[in-house]
């Protein structure tokens, strides 16, 4: 029981730490929490969806595009409701990221309806018994495929000229541009990679629970931000530190504490971090 | 008497030592000038005293009171009160808006008293706006009163955050620049309005790289170059000093290696 | 005068104290809070609660709603204000949340099913049951608000506050105590949108907490943003606007939302300074020093 | 090579730069001096294209840099070190360096000529994967040198290479410009310390609350009483003499 929970809360976890990693780099680079990084895993989730349920596409087609799509979504949000916008008061461009965060809510409830739609594949996942645990292959799949992302992510801001130009653009704007970086092209950059996370994290989700709707993206987008905070804003390895830990907290929380405050504990855990480590648990660009 | 201490006062960013072991005192009534070249570490030490930084080490310490630990706004009611390099004002108000907020902690209204003000009150009021006045007059602003702050002239600009600085009526005033992207008309202007506030008996605490105003005005000069003291004493002696010279100009001897 | 018109102007009336109320943390405490329906919620069940288990008149449920959603506030704000302003956005919405699941899952806030039978309000034997009677009410509550802060914001706190709002660390280096002022507007903040979800209960005398979530909050934020942030005649042309707007739309009820977004973001590239607002707060750069 | 005629600007309200005009020839090392206050360093960023201009007109090998930005500009072969050295702190030695060489397209070359300087900097080396912050001001200051080097600029502009270093540190730092200089790199410094700037350059020109009071060749200004008085601020003469 503790270690079927332990897994579930993993497997969420994976998923926080996918949202989270693009919250924590486009804070990184902006100082703007993009409160739409929700909204771009649910229409991640629904292109993805959609396209299968054409049935002209096989799966890894529809993951790719669900993907891109989020991308695409990502980089014209940022040109469209953050980039006339920088340079003002910190509130400003928070405000904008709720505007678009409800505009796209009730966008995808005009184009897509209200109802919940199953993830149209089924597959045919089994259950192994390891030692007495029972481990869905599903769940196995999604750590997999995160945790293949993450490392990619990772891998890419450590070892290549884009990586490191957007982290240099996150430490000082102004020197970055003296090394000939294009700033405008590494926040579109940072928007593009951060929301194809999202994007895979929203698809993962679908399949997950069988379950794709325009309101999906509202909490675990906001539980993906408690874990960027948790693990320290702006920092890479912090984020997905965080989610993990969110995700296990709050399987186990719901176990062993209470069902009904399953979503609170997410925030409940924020809070106290915030109190008592405001850089969180790694150290964040913010010190 | 001494009134400001600096003890032994550092600051380390990374590996970078902007403050390194800076001791230093201020006497009542004393104007003490604050020099040294760009990097010398001047405003850090600034920042330090008034609170908005922690020092890796050392303390300062305020008519033999420790100011360690104590937040900006409590520092400033124990009578310290400092202007900005680049110039820090509350574009949102007026002018003498701007100089009663000076006037803040000097009146401690109650919540409730400020908002159904009797008569009390209203006096506190009337007199914080008369002193406003009388120090927008003294810098030469009395005209300007109802001006934005945003409004005005740069060199005004630097007199409005001298009145209000005033208007705290603190023990310790201490000038970060003054002088700065002033031209020689209103450098002139500032030094004959510095001269009164020495006439009134006001303690200074200056940082200025315009030696004119530096060595005419203080009555004791101390050099800092990377975050240390390297000299300190009566303008006279300074002048002298070739430490001085040296870290202004560079160092004679550097010249045999190049 | 309709029924309907009277039923609008009284729900403008109770958002224009929420409006109000928010106003003052966003414009002179310039900081963000996303969870300000959870006051207005907090208001709304301890004015309800008290009533119906302990019979308090209204004046007094409404006076423990002020008094309760402002130790809230207080208990909330003392701790989390020192925070950056998009820290405490998050943290405000993560206590919207919380507060929302506890009146969910509360067995005396019934649940989802909330509360039923509010009283409407007696003072002094006179009874507030009709809507006209409950217009005046509202207005009356309306007016003390708009005093109260005009007052606030005129005195010399309002000064000090304004003085934060432009440039907190010179402020302090004025000698303001800056948390503690945050923390007071704040408190004070949340016991006025207490008392707006006082008024709002006792008059739907049904209320769950659907009213109260991130809903809500968001639709306070949009009020204060298209008045004006840091404006209160601003805060009261919001609330009124986001008040009748939605029913003038009405045959676009679909769109109400996809409106709503698209507005805010528009509003803040266009118009930063809301309808009424003066600007200081939305225009003002951050130097590149 | 570099052409500035009477460019002004400034921050806000505040006009630093009044007109001011002057020339780099290819080879020469040529220094700004002046009193603090004087708008030295915001000439370099007038030209880096960090700082918007009000008026006047910068040129670079007949190119026209007066609207490009600073990430433009770099490309054209004009490197800037910036004052207080700027290094990113949380990045290793060697991710600084590479940084310097993001814009080329030569990117094979770039990285031989990371190893260059590697070969003759032993220090960033030996520090290659540590977090630059955790260096020492004066060894900031060399990397940030070699992080603008890695552009392969045709002229290098440094902004107080000396500001806030030990003497020992200093010393080091000109003997890189010294030999920089050995090897026909055309350098544009700002300095304040003027007697190793002058001992270095070819010409000098002397700024005054943002214009152009003196110039002439090193040797004339360092003899030039005018020099320390302009450089010390106004009033020197009575102070110092």
């Amino acid at each position: 029981m503790f270690l079927q929970q332990l897994l579930n809360g993993l497997t969420a976890g994976a998923v926080y730490a996918l949202i989270a990693l693009g919250y924590t780099m486009i804070y990184g680079i902006l100082g703007l929490i993009n409160f739409a990084q929700g909204e771009i895993y649910m229409f991640g989730a629904f292109v993805a969806v959609l396209l299968l349920g054409t049935g002209q596409v096989n799966f890894f087609v529809a993951f790719a595009a669900g993907m891109a799509a989020a991308a695409i979504l990502g980089v014209v949000l940022e040109r469209v409701a953050f980039r006339p916008l920088r340079g003002s008061h910190p509130l400003v461009p928070l405000i904008s990221a709720i505007g678009a965060s409800i505009f796209l809510q009730s966008l995808a409830l005009l184009l897509f309806g209200p109802n919940d739609r199953p993830f149209p594949i089924q597959f045919n996942f089994r259950t192994i018994t390891i030692a007495g645990l029972p481990l869905s292959s599903l769940q196995g799949a999604i750590l997999v495929a995160a945790l293949g992302l993450m490392v990619l992510l990772l891998l890419f801001v450590r070892y290549t000229r884009y990586g490191k130009a957007i982290v240099a653009c996150a430490l000082d704007q102004d020197t970055a541009r003296l090394m000939g970086i294009n700033v405008d092209r590494m926040v579109a950059l940072t928007f593009l990679i951060g929301s194809a996370l999202s994007g895979a994290a929203g698809i993962m989700m679908a399949i997950y629970y069988n379950a794709t709707y325009p309101r999906m993206g509202l909490l675990p987008g906001l539980k993906a931000f408690s874990a960027a905070i948790l693990g320290g804003v702006g920092n890479i390895p912090g984020a997905i530190l965080g989610g993990v830990l969110l995700g296990v907290a709050e399987s186990l929380g719901a176990a062993y504490v209470s069902s009904g405050y399953k979503d609170a504990i997410a925030f409940a855990i924020l809070i106290l971090v915030l109190l008592f480590r405001p850089q969180g648990i790694l150290k964040g660009r913010g010190d | 008497m001494t009134l400001l201490a600096v003890n032994e006062l550092s600051k380390y960013f990374g590996g970078v030592k902007a403050v390194d072991g800076v001791s230093f005192g201020v006497d009542h009534g004393e104007i003490v000038g604050l020099i040294g070249p760009n990097g010398a570490g001047k405003t850090t030490c600034f920042n330090l005293i008034s609170g908005l930084l922690t020092p890796t080490r050392g303390s300062v310490s305020l008519l033999g009171h420790s100011l360690g630990g104590l937040a900006p706004y409590y520092r400033s009611r124990r009578g310290l009160a400092r202007t900005f390099q680049n110039i820090q004002l509350f574009g949102g108000m007026d002018v003498l808006e701007n100089v009663l907020t000076g006037c803040h902690q000097r009146q401690e209204i109650g919540a409730f008293r400020a908002l159904w003000p009797g008569r009390g009150v209203r006096r506190a009021e009337t007199r914080a706006e008369e002193r406003a006045r009388e120090l927008l007059a003294l810098v030469g602003l009395a005209e300007r009163a109802d001006f934005p702050a945003d409004a005005l002239a740069y060199g005004e600009q630097r007199r409005l955050e001298i009145a209000r600085a005033l208007a705290q009526e603190p023990r310790l005033l201490m000038l970060d620049e003054p002088a700065a992207g002033l031209n020689s008309r209103e450098t002139e202007d500032l030094m004959t309005l510095l001269q009164e506030l020495r006439e009134r008996g006001i303690t200074l605490l200056i940082i200025e790289h315009d030696m004119t105003l530096i060595m005419g005005l203080c009555h004791r000069v101390v050099v800092l170059d990377h975050g240390q003291v390297i000299a300190a004493g009566p303008p006279s002696e300074i002048r002298r000093d070739p430490r001085v010279i040296e870290a202004y100009l560079g160092r004679e001897e550097d010249d045999g290696d190049l | 005068m309709s029924a309907y018109f009277l039923h609008l102007a009284i729900l403008g009336g109770i958002y224009i104290i929420l409006a109000i109320s928010l106003n003052l943390i966003i414009g002179y405490a310039g900081q963000v809070s996303l969870g300000h329906a959870a006051f207005f919620g907090i208001g709304a069940y301890i004015s309800a609660l008290t009533s119906l288990y302990w019979g308090f008149p209204f004046l007094l449920a409404a006076l423990s709603a002020i008094l309760f959603s402002g130790v809230c506030g207080l208990l909330l704000g003392l701790p989390t204000l020192r925070l950056k302003e998009d820290y405490l956005a998050i943290v405000t919405l993560g206590f919207g949340v919380i507060v929302d699941l506890v009146f969910l899952n509360l067995e005396i806030t019934g649940g989802p099913d909330g509360l039923a039978g509010i009283p409407s309000p007696r003072i002094l034997g006179l009874s507030f049951r009709s809507p006209v009677m409950y217009l005046f009410l509202t207005l009356f509550m309306v007016l003390l608000t708009l005093a109260l802060t005009y007052r606030l914001v005129h005195s010399y706190h309002g000064r000090a506050l304004r003085a934060i709002r432009d440039h907190e660390v010179t402020a302090q280096v004025m000698g303001i105590n800056t948390p503690a002022y945050k923390v007071a507007i704040f408190t004070l903040a949340a016991a006025l949108a207490g008392l707006a979800g006082s008024l709002y209960a006792h008059y739907i005398t049904f209320i769950n907490p659907e009213s109260f979530g991130l809903h809500t909050s968001i639709l306070a934020l949009c009020m204060v943003v298209l008045g004006g942030m840091g404006s209160i005649a601003g805060a009261v042309v919001g609330a009124l606007a986001l008040t009748v707007l939605p029913e003038l739309l009405r045959s676009f009820k679909a769109y109400q939302d996809l409106i709503y977004g698209g507005l805010l973001v528009a509003l803040l590239i266009w118009r930063p300074e809301g309808l009424l607002g003066r600007g200081k707060l939305s225009l003002k750069f951050i130097s590149r020093e | 090579m570099l052409t500035l005629k009477s460019v002004q600007a400034g921050y806000g309200k505040l006009t630093v730069l009044k007109g001011i005009s002057f020339h780099v020839r290819p080879g020469e090392v040529v220094t700004l001096i002046g009193g603090n206050g004087a708008g030295k360093s915001t000439t370099l960023r007038a030209v880096s294209g960090l700082l918007p201009l009000w008026r006047g007109v910068v040129e670079f090998n007949g190119a026209d840099l007066t609207r490009l930005p600073p990430e433009r500009i770099v490309t054209l072969g004009l490197a800037l070190v910036p004052e207080g050295r700027r290094i990113f702190a949380s990045l290793s030695v060697t991710a600084n360096l590479e940084l310097g060489a993001f814009h080329r397209r030569d990117q094979r070359q770039a990285r031989r000529d990371l190893e260059e300087i590697r070969e003759r900097f032993p220090l960033l080396k030996e520090r290659a994967s540590q977090p630059a912050g955790t260096l020492s001001g004066g060894e900031q200051q060399i990397l940030a040198i070699c992080r603008a080097l890695m552009s392969r600029p045709r002229l290098l502009m440094l902004d107080e290479p000396s500001m806030g270093l030990a003497p020992r540190m200093v010393n080091q730092v000109y003997k890189i410009l010294r030999e920089l200089k050995d090897e026909g790199t055309t350098l544009l410094l700002i300095e304040q310390n003027a007697r190793a700037a002058l001992k270095l350059a070819d010409r000098g020109y002397v700024l005054e609350t943002g214009r152009i009071i003196l110039d002439g060749s090193a040797a004339e200004l360092r003899e030039d009483p005018e020099v320390q008085r302009a450089y010390l601020g106004k009033g020197y003469r009575e102070v110092w003499e």
